[in-house]
């Protein structure tokens, strides 16, 4: 094992009865690193975590944390904490209660206990809630009590299950950046199971994008989002969804997308390896890409539509604009007056398209 | 413009107290009125016919110093505690057990509820029989060449109370272990994996975490089984009738024998309102806590 | 976050040959694993120990007088014989009469339906009151009802007499049928309370904005969604009345008595000696319908016991 | 007309005998519906009495002879039967004259006694004795005797069984046997606490401790079970009524031969005038009225009399039937009847919530090795100075 | 009543107890208006929905729809539809029955039932799950039904209590403009219960900001957004949240707000009622009203500071920056490459700028 690999997963295969969940799933995570695993429901996130913990028996495979082999060791055994998205919080017990019970299982001095639940309490700014029992608490605050349970362990791998996805809006923002801080104070690895693009975007160094027990794309957020890696990955990230335009790649002078009558130059598009492809192919462009008004006019590839349907967020703007038969999301300013009906000149630039294959779906 | 006020308010939720009028009806002339009834009846001398002849406390007088009814309280009391103890101890470790992932869980269950299925009566029976030293576990263990070997709880007038707590818990336990089952099924998977994490093991997870979570369970088993066990009478009666002498009486059929045997109304009345006032006192303001003054949804 | 790989996106890491040692796969275990032996072991002794019982009186019942004798009540008949049964079912006298259980089944089906029926009904339509309409006084009604399943039935016996008797009901089904209901309706209405009372309260809401009332709610809505709470009731009630001796023989009369009135006459009257195989049978046949509808219907009561008893 | 007859007489020899007065009423064009309920009279009095209280009576019921029904009559639910009774010249047939007196109230006849008991018989197996080498006893000392040997041979001496009132029966028997009938009146009839309490009943009481310690490898119930080890030589004895009779019979045993029965243990011969009666509710069907009245008259006609009590294995009420069929022990008791040897039950002298106080009292003593004669005596001093 | 009133309510109050949960409340709804219900958890909007439903009695105050006084009558008799957020579908019925169930208490001829339902399934598009039943459906098309079930009663009003919260963020996007569009074509009053601000935003006509039981503004999103009445309404709308400077608006030549050691020009600041204030305030501007960059070093207020946290969201980068001792969230593009540590220029313009009273929090 290289040294800097703290959690190290080979050829892992899970299968509850017939049903296979995850398929030779391999998976490296750096000492230190933020990994979100990021995917539709059901997919298998939280198998892989709980197979990481110890709470599921593999059907294959090995894994290794902080280069050890832990593959048949008990879960208490395997220096990890875990976060629920229910908080799973020992609803009799208080919060030090909670914070304590494993720690007093494990037979630490009583001095030493109390130094670690004061230390995670002070970290997570839950000392007046000590006290307290869980069912007198606010979501947030029980949130953070469970992320204080996993704390005292000191493991050196954190992993959460949809740790938010039980909050409201804001206070799930806040705990981002909460969680953000503390993996900034704690530098262990954690491994988050989400559902929540813009916490997998925030949080991750690397974001996990699995489908059917596989992972399809590990890469930085950024990677993921601007050069995903196959239409999958491109219309799973990014709210509103990509657009897209099918068509073909075609040659001539200098390549060029035609999609029904229209042709978009691809001058400035970087493909994948380096080598350009022609063929059958899906055109993606984000709504925040495509631009309007003033700027598109100086745009490479200019389409007229009208607006269907505006959704104005305050911030941004968002239209729907139909341009030959397609509809087309479209990111504005929050301050943008437009109305159902208006016609508009939308504009991209190919050098932040995205081009996949027709068949294989893979980035092109 | 309407007035703010609006109708009566009595015929809102008209139809719900229409519903409601044979509940009413049971609470307040059944259960109330009866107990009334039984109450007053109890300061009387009457004996087979209720009969107006007051006679002040002299029924409870009696009462007291009998000792066969203080024998009566003293069975209830052991059998009441050791049936509620084990009651939930058996079913919730049964339910524990069934809870693992087993298989064949369907047939154990099957196998540990049937009793339920069978009336006291029989239950009585069939445990009198294998208690019987002549020719139950007695005397097969002796056949088998323990001479000795002793065991008759049913005809020995120091423990025949726990004989009789054997098939009593035969009897109940298997619906209690549905019930522990039940609440079991309903505990969040992640307590389970966080206390596994926690490296808490199996035990002490059950002891500290599960049980405590389990509260409406253990509520509902508790009325179930104490409704049971002050009501305890066709067991005693049919597997001992009260015996050894009257080792194994209980306040249920002192009451019976009272009214019915010794056709003495005023006394089994004046039995009834013991009963009944223990079971106040300790219900009511339980009850009231439990399903009165809070609102829900 | 320096030391972070940045790995390609082809994360298929060929494993290196060395990495293989070590455990791998699932965690070894064997069927007889010591946490296998203990749970099964004590299910396994414990039905034994339930077991007991029926086993003896099967045993029994199926063995002639001769054999019995002998002694050993565990032992397996040596010669089966279901001359006891027939007795038990067809022949077992009862003062003048010995035509064995088979004069009270039809009786305690009669008494058996209805009351069934009817208990539930009351106690459902309780429930359903308590936990969706509730009104000023419900909850103490409802704890009236409670402390009512603690009153001994013999207690209420005399009270009761006269009550029936005023009404003008005494001796007959329906006020067999009354009594039934009565006794039935505290823990009855406990379970279905707390059953209705975990029904989403927005699903009560959604079909008060359609338009259905009281009725309307309690039969479209909240009957159809609740099969496993009746199917407890069913059980507790079905049992309960079933095995009932004392209401039966106390509030009607002989051309009414329950098959346990015979049972009981079986057992508690020897012709000469006791007919040990005759009482067995006599009492596994008394329980056969209890028994045959625990045995069908045994996955929903767990279910409807999580359902009706979890919420105290 | 159907007529609904409600008893408790459920063993062999019991239901032997209720089937000889279906025959007989059945025979007059009516129809006897059997509403026989086991378990004892404990069982079965109850829902008798709720019945008729609550105002769906049977036709006719069976009621021990005494008080028991005493509050019915006065509360006006039983039908007066003084018509029938002078119809049929009862007072004249009935002997011993006694037990209609306790179908009487205010000069009044309200029920028909259909048998006379005598529980003061010791019954013994005979060959129990005779194979260990032992005479059959004569009386209760020789039984006393005997008691060592038999249970070296593993024979139970006393088999009693565990209801109460057959614990009392007992005692009553042995208090009546070596205390004599004069104690027995003084004791239940005048409630002479004094006497209750003196050295003629400690007499008593130790001899029931005696049989108490005779009787504690005993374990059973019923009294015909505890008959049965008698019959089948379990046991040596049992203190029982004479309606043991009918399970010897049923079992198919000689009297004077493989059995022996000692009225009054032998020492004082003496029957109880107690026993059965039946009682007629009131009800409105004219009917259920007229097949009632000829219940009744069947009930006390010669030939059922004879019939019935030859299968119970008790005594006819009257005097002037033919007993001709009548086997040695049932003989010996008509004997003691025609001598007049006869004392009245404690039912008739005591009201029942007093006879369950001694009921409960002797059941006790009897289990409760632990217990002394003297307590005992002490406490049952007591219930009768406050017995009614 | 003005005969253009949809809705109308009057003094409404109402008590759990001695819980007053609402409070004299006043609203008016206009024919075909979509009003949104927005506050936080616990603020009462669920029980004034309810109130209008006539699922819960009022202890005080009047409600009137389509101009007569409901406040006494039966839930089924209001003429509105309601939908829920945990669906509230039948389960032991088809779609169709869910669909039908209130149409048949009302005693509809067969013809005209069935009539409705499949109107209501085709705009709904949920005509091929009409014979399933609820427990066959995706959690989207079970919203669809319990719309649809609301849709046949072909009521005026349309109540909805979090309708959306339920699903993942996805179908919460598109069936939020299904809503929207359903609003379009249907043109009855629609009352709707949300936390979500950008469900908000986007489908409300005007938005109720509701705050311990009492409404705290109500106005068209826009203003909302752009002219919040007071400082919860400010700090409630936006994520991230408004930055907020205490301080006081001063005089001297042209108003001035001082904060610390800083001056802020208002020029170009609309007071409210036009009437300039001074005293003690706040002064809010929200992230993605600050500029960073060029464009920062011509905005009329200037700021240096520090990247603290970085939140790269891809479509846009989220970044908070100390400056004078003060975090400050700043929105910025997702192209954007800033890292903790970098020092940064803000800027931003007055005119976007909210003050709010220091004492009564009150837009000034
Ligand atoms: N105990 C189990 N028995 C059988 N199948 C299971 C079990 N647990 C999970 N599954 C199945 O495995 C698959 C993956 O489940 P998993 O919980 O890992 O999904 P997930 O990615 O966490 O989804 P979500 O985002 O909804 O939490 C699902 O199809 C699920 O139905
Ligand atoms: N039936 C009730 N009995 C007592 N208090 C209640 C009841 N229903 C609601 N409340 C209280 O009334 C207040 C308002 O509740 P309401 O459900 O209207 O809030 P809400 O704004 O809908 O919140 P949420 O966004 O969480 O749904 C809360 O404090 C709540 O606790
Ligand atoms: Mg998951
Ligand atoms: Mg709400």
């Amino acid at each position: 094992m290289e040294t800097n690999q703290s959690i190290s997963i080979k050829n892992l295969a899970l299968s509850f009865g017939a049903l296979d969940v995850l398929k030779d799933l391999n998976l490296d995570v750096g000492q230190g690193e933020f990994l979100v695993l990021l995917g539709s429901s059901g997919c298998g996130k939280s198998t892989l975590l709980n197979c990481i913990a110890g709470l599921l028996d593999v059907s294959d495979g090995q894994i290794f944390i902080g280069g050890r082999n832990v593959t048949w060791e008990e879960p208490s055994e395997r220096g990890i904490g875990m976060v629920f998205q229910s908080y799973a919080l020992y609803p009799q017990m208080t919060v030090a209660g909670n914070l304590s019970f494993g720690l007093k299982n494990a037979g630490l001095p009583k001095a030493e206990i109390e130094e670690r639940v004061n230390r995670a309490a002070k970290v997570l700014q839950i000392e007046p809630l000590l006290s307290r029992k869980p069912a007198a608490l606010s979501g947030g605050q029980r949130q953070r009590a469970a992320i204080g349970r996993a704390l005292v362990r000191d493991a050196d791998v954190f992993l959460f299950d949809e740790p938010l996805s039980n909050l409201d809006a804001k206070l799930r923002a806040d705990l981002r950046v909460e969680i953000k801080q503390l993996h900034q104070k704690l530098s262990n690895t954690m491994i988050y199971v989400t559902h929540d693009q813009i916490e997998a975007m925030t949080l991750a160094d690397r974001i996990a994008i699995m489908r059917g027990g596989q992972i399809l794309q590990l890469a930085s957020p950024n990677e993921i989002y601007n050069r995903p890696a196959n239409k999958y990955v491109a219309e799973f990230i990014g709210s509103p969804t990509m657009n897209f335009f099918e068509g073909d790649i075609v040659g001539g002078d200098g390549l060029r997308f035609s999609t029904g009558d229209q042709f978009f130059p691809l001058e400035g598009y970087e493909f994948h390896n380096g080598t350009p492809v022609q063929g059958p192919a899906w055109f993606g462009i984000r709504p925040e890409h495509m631009v309007t008004g003033a700027e598109a006019d100086t745009a490479a590839i200019r389409l007229n539509g009208s607006v269907e349907l505006v959704e104005p967020l305050g911030s941004d703007t968002l239209a729907r604009v139909a341009v030959a038969g397609r509809s087309l999301w479209v990111r504005m300013d929050g301050q943008a007056l437009v109305r159902d009906g208006d016609s508009v000149t939308v504009g991209f630039d190919p050098a932040r398209a995205n081009l996949f294959d027709k068949s294989s779906e893979n980035r092109i | 413009m309407a007035a703010a006020t609006g109708p009566a308010r009595w015929h809102r939720n008209l139809s719900a107290k229409i519903a409601a009028i044979p509940m009413i009806t049971t609470a307040l002339v059944v259960f109330i009125g009866g107990t009334a009834w039984t109450v007053l009846y109890s300061f009387t001398s009457s004996k087979l016919l209720p009969k107006e002849k007051f006679v002040g406390f002299a029924q409870y007088e009696r009462l007291w110093s009998s000792s066969k009814w203080l024998i009566s309280i003293e069975n209830l009391a052991i059998y009441g505690a050791f049936s509620l103890i084990f009651s939930l101890l058996i079913g919730f470790v049964l339910a524990a057990l069934l809870d693992q992932k087993i298989r064949f869980e369907d047939t154990f269950r099957t196998l540990l509820l049937y009793p339920f299925a069978l009336s006291f009566i029989v239950t009585g029976l069939a445990w009198q029989w294998i208690l019987n030293p002549d020719f139950g576990i007695q005397q097969v263990v002796r056949n088998l060449g323990w001479e000795n070997f002793s065991f008759d709880p049913l005809y020995n007038p120091d423990i025949v109370i726990y004989g009789i707590l054997i098939a009593g818990l035969w009897q109940g336990t298997g619906l209690i272990m549905c019930l522990m089952l039940a609440g079991l099924r309903g505990i969040d998977e992640d307590i389970w994996k966080a206390a596994k994490i926690d490296g808490i093991p199996m035990w002490k997870t059950y002891i500290f975490i599960i049980i405590p979570m389990m509260r409406g369970i253990f509520i509902t088993a508790i009325v179930l089984i104490a409704s049971g066990i002050i009501k305890v009478y066709d067991l005693v009666v049919a597997q001992t009738g009260g015996g050894p002498g009257i080792a194994s009486e209980v306040p249920a059929k002192y009451v019976y024998d009272a009214m019915f045997l010794s056709q003495n109304l005023g006394q089994g009345f004046a039995a009834s309102t013991m009963m009944l006032l223990t079971v106040i006192v300790i219900v009511v303001p339980w009850a009231y806590l439990e399903f009165g003054g809070k609102r829900r949804g | 976050m320096g030391n972070v790989t940045r790995a390609s996106a082809d994360v298929q890491v060929s494993p290196v040959p060395q990495e293989m040692t070590g455990p791998r796969g699932p965690k070894p275990r064997t069927v007889l694993s010591r946490r296998n032996i203990m749970i099964y072991g004590t299910l396994i002794m414990v039905s034994l120990y339930y077991m007991l019982p029926l086993y003896v009186m099967i045993v029994t019942s199926l063995k002639g007088m001769p054999e019995i004798r002998l002694g050993n009540i565990f032992s397996p008949p040596v010669e089966i014989t279901f001359q006891p049964w027939v007795k038990a079912w067809a022949e077992a006298c009862t003062g003048l009469n010995c035509d064995g259980l088979s004069r009270g089944f039809f009786n305690s089906v009669r008494i058996l339906i209805p009351s069934v029926l009817l208990s539930i009904a009351i106690a459902s339509v309780n429930g359903y009151a308590l936990a969706n309409w509730r009104f000023k006084g419900s909850e103490t009604f409802f704890t009236i009802l409670i402390v009512g399943a603690f009153i001994p039935y013999q207690v209420m016996i005399y009270p009761i007499v006269i009550m029936l008797r005023e009404v003008g009901l005494y001796g007959s089904l329906t006020g067999l049928v009354i009594v039934h209901t009565i006794f039935g309706m505290p823990i009855l209405t406990l379970l279905f309370r707390n059953y209705f009372a975990s029904v989403p309260q927005e699903l009560f809401k959604a079909a008060r904005v359609d338009g259905a009332g009281f009725w309307g709610i309690y039969f479209r809505i909240m009957v159809p969604m609740s099969l496993p709470i009746f199917v407890v009731a069913m059980i507790l009630q079905v049992t309960g009345i079933w095995n009932d001796f004392l209401f039966g023989v106390i509030y009607t009369k002989p051309d009414l008595y329950p098959m346990t009135v015979q049972l009981n006459n079986i057992v508690n009257s020897t012709q000469g000696v006791k007919e040990y195989n005759v009482n067995m049978a006599a009492t596994i046949l008394t329980g056969l319908v209890p028994l045959t509808i625990y045995f069908i219907s045994g996955k929903l009561f767990v279910r409807g016991i999580a359902a009706g008893a979890v919420k105290g | 007309t159907d007529l609904e007859v409600t008893h408790w007489w459920t063993s062999g020899g019991e239901a032997a005998a209720v089937a000889e007065f279906a025959k007989a009423f059945d025979a007059t064009g009516n129809k006897w519906v059997d509403g026989a309920i086991a378990g004892s009279g404990g069982t079965a009095r109850p829902i008798m009495i709720s019945r008729i209280t609550g105002g769906d009576p049977m036709a006719a019921t069976q009621f021990n002879h005494g008080r028991q029904a005493e509050e019915l009559v006065e509360a006006g639910l039983m039908r007066d039967l003084t018509d029938i009774a002078e119809e049929g010249k009862w007072k004249e047939i009935v002997f011993p004259s006694s037990l209609l007196d306790s179908c009487t109230l205010d000069g009044r006849i309200y029920c028909v006694p259909v048998n006379i008991h005598s529980p003061q018989w010791l019954w013994l197996n005979n060959s129990a004795f005779e194979d260990n080498g032992l005479a059959v006893p004569t009386n209760w000392d020789e039984f006393v005797a005997a008691a060592p040997k038999l249970q070296e041979a593993g024979i139970v001496p006393l088999a009693m069984g565990q209801q109460p009132w057959q614990t009392t029966l007992a005692f009553q028997t042995l208090l009546t046997a070596l205390a004599g009938p004069e104690t027995y009146t003084k004791v239940f009839g005048d409630k002479d606490a004094e006497l209750a309490a003196g050295p003629e009943l400690t007499k008593v009481f130790q001899a029931a401790a005696t049989a108490r310690d005779l009787a504690k490898d005993s374990n059973v119930q019923a009294w015909n079970d505890a008959t049965n080890l008698v019959i089948t030589g379990k046991a040596g004895g049992q203190i029982m009524g004479d309606w043991a009779q009918g399970e010897f019979q049923v079992a198919e045993q000689v009297a004077g031969k493989d059995y022996t029965c000692l009225p009054g243990l032998g020492v004082n011969e003496v029957i109880q005038t107690g026993g059965d009666a039946f009682y007629f509710p009131k009800v409105d069907d004219e009917a259920i009225t007229k097949a009632q009245g000829e219940l009744a008259k069947v009930m006390i006609s010669p030939e059922t009399q004879v019939a019935f009590n030859l299968k119970k294995g008790s005594l006819p009420v009257r005097g002037d039937v033919d007993l001709s069929a009548a086997n040695d022990c049932m003989r010996k008791g008509l004997d003691i009847l025609a001598k007049g040897n006869i004392i009245p039950g404690t039912d008739q002298l005591m009201s029942a919530d007093s006879n369950q106080q001694v009921n409960d009292l002797f059941v006790e003593f009897f289990n409760n090795p632990e217990m002394s004669a003297e307590d005992a005596q002490a406490q049952f001093a007591s219930i009768i100075s406050s017995a009614d």
